[in-house]
């Protein structure tokens, strides 16, 4: 794609949309952040105005630190061989978002894949609670950061036992010089 | 293809219509429910179909998918650079590769290493090799789908020839772990060359038989032909890709549109068909199995034979990749193959997201072309898509 | 053997069905195997079996992408005395093809139990014994046994179909001297391998034993 | 549909005929590939245990357990990797980072057992058939999970640094450091090799996070003199260094140099903020040197009075006198010592034992001493002629030039010895502007010195003769001159194994004269301070100490360390020996506080 034309209806989208963020990864990649109340029209036009017709994938990243999930629309136009990243962040507290099930038809897997991986829900999208991948799942979302995967599958599932491993460093300072190095305490 | 978007975007076909069936009222007697898989031999993997038949027609059809569910998005999350690379091969099975060249792109992109020569064409004999190996599954599996256990037990040999064939490349025979950030692990073996185009003649040959065996065969052709018809303007709206979108004369190929690796210097075409049915696509998979049979010999003519295979890497015991974003993809026997990745400076990986061609084909796609179908083909369609679960749940 | 054991004290609670379920299903505990009283019958018998083992067709993980393999021409197990077979009902061997989620585990124990006996396991890969790739997801389990007997472990990631046909050629062996009794074990510790897997599973509802 | 496809499938009867694709015996007659990645096999020989294996294994199913064969080798920390089969995933990872090279794997693919349990072994211990496998996968030449070179110290060219007491060696730049830093695997293994033993991999890896002061912190818990160790320190650690062992060791000493130019010494007292523990105790310390200093400084954090005795003008001892400041600037030393003379430290200069004050009333003053007076004693070639004013000796040329004194050398001198002081001298020669000849009894492959000192000796004009044994000192015309006689060695074998002996061949004999001749055959004690009832007392062998546990003497409050009490006569083994003693006096002044706390531990 060239650089004019993206130009162009970047800045077109700047001021009917008001997005930020606008980041060029490689030329066949830009990125930018739009805001939750924008952003259903803005995809929405991106397929049906600017031809960004595939939907790639959407998916979440959680910034636990920021207290926000980041929801990404991957977006690509075949014609101009380019892909638009869209960033939607939401707040980590069971904020409800729209769904974009009317505009792909695998929408609503991706929206039910994340309902279940971070727990976001999405308005009217179909079948949001049934299971996906888990089946009595009974703890928090598992994809959410401060869900420890190795603690849990430690505790539910347990390890044979028989292992045990040193550190050669602390190893060797018993073996060959435990009253030497370091702090006395 | 403009023609195509405009049309598609009217917003009046019956492609544009995406509504979850009815309900049926089970308890009335006309319906049965019926559980293809996970124990069935007529699915691909495991996975299962919550059919609805009124009679042996299916008027309903729920894909579940979950039972390989594994979490490796997460399991990335607490993995380091390195480590990450022998994990992601897992993810799916019959394909490790495309999973390892894009992971390793991903970081690669995002850490600013720059691949040797011979490293991006080992890398692309692997890739077309994985290719036609997944593609002889593939036949042997569309095949047997419509009852005929001849064409698996050939192609299915023909396959593991291939493997051994990357046996002797990569040290393994499913999970490769060849491709590795920064290149690959090791150059070619002696005498590989004579080996791997021995193979690539007797595959050849075999493809033959295979067409007039299977193709030309009336069973197949009565049981495929106007089976899950796919619609043109059904593509973009579910993502349609890969074979799939091209038997329907969709010219769609990333090694062509965004060339990666090699692929710029290799000579090929997009292979299109105009059947959208099972056959359509079968014959469009059989004629890009002998196209990457024709890449194959392509890499090997112009493999360099020294130099390093490997970039300058630092320390991977504690990588740390700098903060950024990407998304690399790579066109696998199915289709648009992408990897997401979000870093954030640290030893591990923030976020990585991988998209599978299948996670629409399974699911959206399936549902819908099972519609109407008798239960009895429900296998060959199934196959026909060509959907590996693993990838879908990852 | 298949008749609902009413009104006797050792039944099962098949708690995870509804009251209409409950009168569907059988509640009765499994038997182990007797073997035949002569020795010779039993001999012949087991000779038999391990001359006829009958794979269940499910793949359960990336096990089953060298199951395609063994199968066909290459390898040809059927030689071996080995087919596949769709149902539980008909199958004799149940090869774990590599780690198990939670989701597949509870098919894997509805899927085994239906198997007649004598019946065996094989656990194919490093998943099975401790967690393996995976020993840090929430999804898999970490040690096959503790939830149904496994009677012979392949290592390997994944194993070729070559250790496969050792694999069939050692649980022959095994069963011609009448060493393979996992599905006893499995009947004689029952208890202990239904809590096992009801601390996994959470959605149980199946009955506890399925016929 | 067609007649044709009617009949096509009946084609696949042609291929009845043709040779079945089946593998006649699957389990027999297919091995792996030559590369296959099977089984592991570890060259238990080879292998050091840094663990790194275990470090990059991603499925933890590598554990390093003790194997008592190789407890207590050099650079080797004992331990051997443990497999376990219900974990590993065959992705050869750990063969790819392995330092020594001892790790492979076998092609053999093939282990079933009816125990789950089985599947534990430790490779090249437990007896297991593939263990002579000759195929199987090793690491690709040219493949590194880790930059094998080190990166390239900037150095002052041989033009200029021959003609200058600038130092010579420039020191890293942040990006430079942080990517030798980045070398480092983390094992450890040198922490035991260090006599001081101090935190190498923590304070490398504060490189690599850019927090010197953190780096520095950790230094000097260990270590007073990170400044001078960063620069003339023997470096035992890098020769263990696993990442040598395949390629170039990590720069430990020139990273540990690199935190402290970092840091302004100014900010000395903020960052590392010693706590000053409160105690009556009075400790009194014989020689400013490093082993004297690295006590008081570990003496003062318990709060001890510490009063240093030192004979000559300025502290440092051999430091100061016997290293030349293109290697150690006066200024780089001075930030060590005024930092631990900052946090209390009492020092008396010019203040020599047995002269100004006798050992007897030191001893009764102060509840403890500490002595480490080094060897400061030149020692005799025992050849006739040595005591001619023109024969200097090696330590007084170094002491005269670093006071600023003329050493009076003259233009053309001859050096004997091979050892670090010998480099120095010939060096210090050459800056003074001498043709400068070193002669050396073995071969140059034998010298003790350090690679780096005769390399660069060499390239600033040294001209090195080997297998040179001085034979006889002799008068030249004039006063000014001297002559040495010297015959050529033969190296002969030594039967009993030891390293091979030069052996005089007399009918090989050279003359030469030079302006002087400067012996620097090594040293030895001068322990003319103590009374020989004290000598006597302190048992003292051949000039040398044989201290006890915690660097104790036979005599109740005296501690000894530094060159003089141990084999290995550098700079850091001087220190840890002042602070092992610092450990020892003070459970000796406070015995009831670690009998009580080891009786807890048990």
């Amino acid at each position: 794609m060239n650089e004019k034309t993206l130009n162009t209806m970047l800045e077109k989208l700047k001021q009917e949309f008001d997005i930020s963020d606008i980041v060029e990864h490689k030329p066949r990649l830009t990125t930018f952040t739009v805001s939750k109340q924008h952003a259903e029209t803005l995809i929405r036009e991106l397929r049906d105005r600017e031809a960004y017709t595939h939907l790639n994938f959407m998916t979440c990243i959680d910034y636990i630190e920021d207290g926000i999930f980041s929801l990404v629309y991957m977006l690509h136009n075949y014609g101009k061989k380019h892909s638009l990243g869209v960033h939607v962040n939401i707040s980590r507290n069971g904020e409800e978002v729209f769904s974009i099930h009317t505009l792909w038809a695998q929408a609503w897997t991706y929206q039910r894949e994340l309902r279940e991986m971070y727990g976001i829900r999405f308005t009217d999208s179909p079948r949001l609670d049934e299971d996906f991948c888990l089946e009595g799942w009974d703890q928090i979302p598992p994809m959410r950061r401060e869900f420890d995967t190795k603690k849990f599958s430690h505790e539910r599932f347990g390890h044979r036992e028989g292992r045990s491993s040193e550190v050669p460093r602390e190893h060797m300072k018993v073996q060959l010089y435990p009253n030497r190095g370091g702090d006395e305490e | 293809m403009t023609s195509l978007n405009r049309h598609t975007l009217t917003g009046h076909s019956a492609a544009l219509d995406f509504s979850q069936p009815e309900p049926v009222d089970l308890s009335s007697g006309k319906y049965v429910k019926l559980w293809q898989g996970p124990q069935h031999p007529g699915i691909t993997g495991n996975m299962s179909l919550e059919l609805t038949l009124e009679g042996d027609t299916i008027i309903g059809c729920k894909t579940h998918v979950g039972y390989l569910h594994r979490g490796f998005e997460k399991l990335m999350e607490r993995r380091t650079f390195i480590q990450n690379f022998t994990v992601v091969c897992r993810i799916a099975v019959p394909e490790p590769t495309f999973n390892e060249y894009l992971y390793s792109h991903a970081v690669e992109e995002l850490s600013g290493i720059e691949i040797p020569d011979r490293a991006v064409w080992l890398r692309t004999l692997n890739l077309e090799l994985m290719r036609l190996a997944s593609f002889l599954m593939w036949i042997g599996g569309q095949s047997g789908a419509f009852g005929m256990y001849t064409v698996p037990n050939w192609t299915l040999s023909h396959r593991d020839f291939v493997l051994d064939l990357f046996e002797e490349m990569t040290g393994a025979r499913i999970y490769h772990m060849y491709i590795v950030p920064g290149g690959v692990r090791a150059g070619l073996p002696e005498g590989f060359e004579k080996r791997a185009r021995d193979v690539m003649d007797s595959t050849e040959k075999m493809l033959g038989q295979v067409e007039r065996v299977m193709f030309n065969n009336a069973v197949t052709k009565a049981r495929s032909r106007g089976l899950g018809i796919i619609d043109p303007e059904m593509i973009d709206p579910y993502g349609i890709v890969g074979p799939n979108a091209r038997a329907c004369g969709v010219a769609r190929d990333l090694r062509k549109d965004e060339p990666y690796l090699a692929y710029d210097q290799l000579d090929f075409d997009i292979i299109t068909g105009h059947d959208c049915d099972a056959y359509g696509r079968a014959w469009q998979r059989l004629q890009e199995t002998r196209q990457s049979i024709d890449l194959i010999r392509q890499c090997l003519d112009r493999m360099p034979v020294d130099g390093p295979f490997q970039a300058d890497m630092p320390n991977v015991l504690h990588w740390k990749v700098p903060a950024g974003e990407t998304y690399v993809k790579a066109e696998c026997t199915r289709g648009e193959y992408g990897y997401y990745m979000v870093t954030d400076g640290s030893e591990y990986v923030r976020r990585v997201h991988v998209r599978g061609p299948s996670y629409t084909h399974a699911i959206a796609v399936m549902e819908r072309l099972a519609v109407g179908c008798n239960i009895a083909d429900i296998a060959g369609l199934m196959v026909s898509l060509h959907t590996y679960p693993p990838e879908i749940e990852r | 053997m298949f008749k609902k054991s009413l009104n006797t004290e050792d039944t099962l609670e098949n708690a995870g069905l509804t009251v209409e379920e409950q009168q569907l299903f059988s509640n009765a505990r499994p038997q182990a195997y007797e073997p035949y009283p002569i020795k010779a019958v039993e001999d012949f018998a087991n000779w038999a079996r391990a001359n006829s083992l009958w794979i269940l067709a499910f793949g359960t993980g990336c096990g089953a992408i060298e199951m395609r393999p063994l199968m066909t021409a290459r390898f040809d197990a059927n030689r071996f005395g080995v087919a596949g077979r769709p149902t539980p009902r008909q199958s004799s061997v149940f090869v774990i093809g590599g780690y198990a989620s939670v989701k597949t585990l509870k098919r894997i124990v509805r899927s085994y139990e239906q198997m007649q006996g004598p019946k065996f396991v094989i656990a194919l890969g490093i998943c099975p014994v401790n967690g393996g790739m995976y020993f840090d997801s929430y999804n898999t389990v970490n040690r096959f046994d503790q939830y149904l007997p496994v009677d012979l472990y392949i290592t390997g990631c994944m194993p070729r179909p070559e250790v496969l046909v050792a694999g069939i050629m050692e649980l022959q062996k095994m069963i011609k001297a009448g060493k393979c009794n996992g599905a006893n074990r499995y009947v004689d510790n029952f208890d202990w391998y239904k809590a096992n897997q009801k601390k996994v599973i959470k959605n149980w509802d199946m009955p506890d034993y399925n016929w | 549909m067609s007649l044709r496809d009617l009949l096509s499938p009946f084609y696949v009867w042609q291929r009845a005929f043709e040779k079945p694709y089946t593998t006649k015996r699957p389990t027999l007659d297919r091995p792996g590939a030559p590369a296959y990645r099977g089984f592991h096999i570890n060259i238990t020989e080879t292998c050091v245990g840094c663990g790194s294996c275990h470090t990059i294994c991603q499925n933890h199913a590598i554990d390093m357990v003790a194997v008592d064969e190789y407890v207590g080798r050099d650079g080797d920390s004992g331990l051997r990797p443990r497999f376990d089969y219900g974990r590993c995933c065959w992705c050869g990872l750990c063969v790819d980072i392995c330092t020594a090279g001892s790790l492979r794997m076998s092609n053999e693919y093939a282990w079933i057992s009816e125990d789950p349990g089985d599947f534990h072994f430790t490779a090249g211990i437990d007896d297991k058939p593939w263990q002579e496998n000759a195929l199987g996968y090793r690491r690709a030449e040219g493949y590194h999970l880790y930059p094998p070179k080190r990166i390239t110290m900037p150095m002052l060219p041989v033009e200029e640094s021959v003609n200058t007491f600038d130092e010579v060696v420039r020191g890293y730049d942040k990006e430079q450091a942080k990517k030798e830093a980045d070398r480092c695997v983390e094992c450890g293994i040198c922490v035991a090799t260090c006599p001081a033993h101090m935190d190498v991999p923590d304070y490398i890896h504060s490189i690599r996070d850019g927090d010197y002061e953190k780096g520095l912190q950790l230094m000097y818990r260990t270590n007073p003199f990170p400044a001078t160790c960063g620069r003339i320190c023997t470096r035992r650690c890098e020769s263990v260094c696993p990442v040598g062992i395949l390629g170039e060791p990590v720069a430990i000493r020139w990273l540990k140099r690199f935190i402290v130019d970092q840091v302004d010494k100014k900010d000395y007292p903020r960052i590392l903020n010693e706590p000053i523990g409160e105690s009556d105790f009075k400790v009194a310390i014989i020689g400013a040197g490093p082993g004297g200093l690295s006590a008081a400084y570990y003496l003062r954090q318990q709060g001890h009075a510490v009063t240093v005795y030192e004979s000559r003008a300025s502290a440092g001892g051999m430091l100061r006198y016997g290293v030349p400041s293109y290697r150690l600037p006066d200024v780089e030393l001075d930030k060590d010592i005024e930092h631990i003379l900052a946090i209390g430290v009492d020092i008396k200069y010019d203040t020599e034992i047995g002269r100004d004050i006798s050992f007897e009333t030191l001893l009764e003053d102060n509840d403890a001493i500490f002595m480490s007076t080094g060897l400061s004693v030149p020692s005799s070639m025992r050849i006739h002629g040595e005591d001619h004013p023109r024969v200097l000796s090696g330590l007084q040329v170094l002491a005269d030039v670093a006071s600023g004194r003329d050493p009076g050398i003259g233009k053309k001198i001859a050096v004997i010895g091979g050892g670090n002081v010998a480099m120095d001298a010939a060096r210090v020669s050459r800056r003074l502007g001498a043709d400068v000849t070193l002669l050396y009894r073995r071969r140059i492959s034998d010298m003790p010195a350090d690679d780096e000192e005769i390399d660069e000796s060499q390239a600033e004009g040294v001209v090195i003769v080997q297998q040179a044994i001085p034979v006889e000192v002799l008068d030249a015309d004039g006063t000014e001159r001297v002559c040495i006689k010297w015959g050529e060695a033969k190296m002969v074998d030594d039967p009993k194994g030891g390293r091979p002996r030069p052996v005089l061949q007399e009918d090989r004999m050279h003359t030469e004269t030079y302006d002087c001749i400067i012996s620097a055959i090594g040293q030895s004690s001068d322990l003319g301070y103590l009374s020989s009832e004290v000598q006597d007392q302190l048992a003292i062998e051949w000039g040398r100490f044989k201290p006890v546990e915690y660097q104790h003497t036979m005599m109740e409050k005296v501690f000894v360390g530094g060159d003089f009490a141990n084999r290995t006569a550098d700079a850091i083994s001087a220190i840890e020996d002042g602070h092992h003693a610092a450990r020892g006096i003070n459970r000796f002044l406070n015995p009831d506080a670690f009998i009580k706390a080891e009786m807890q531990d048990e």
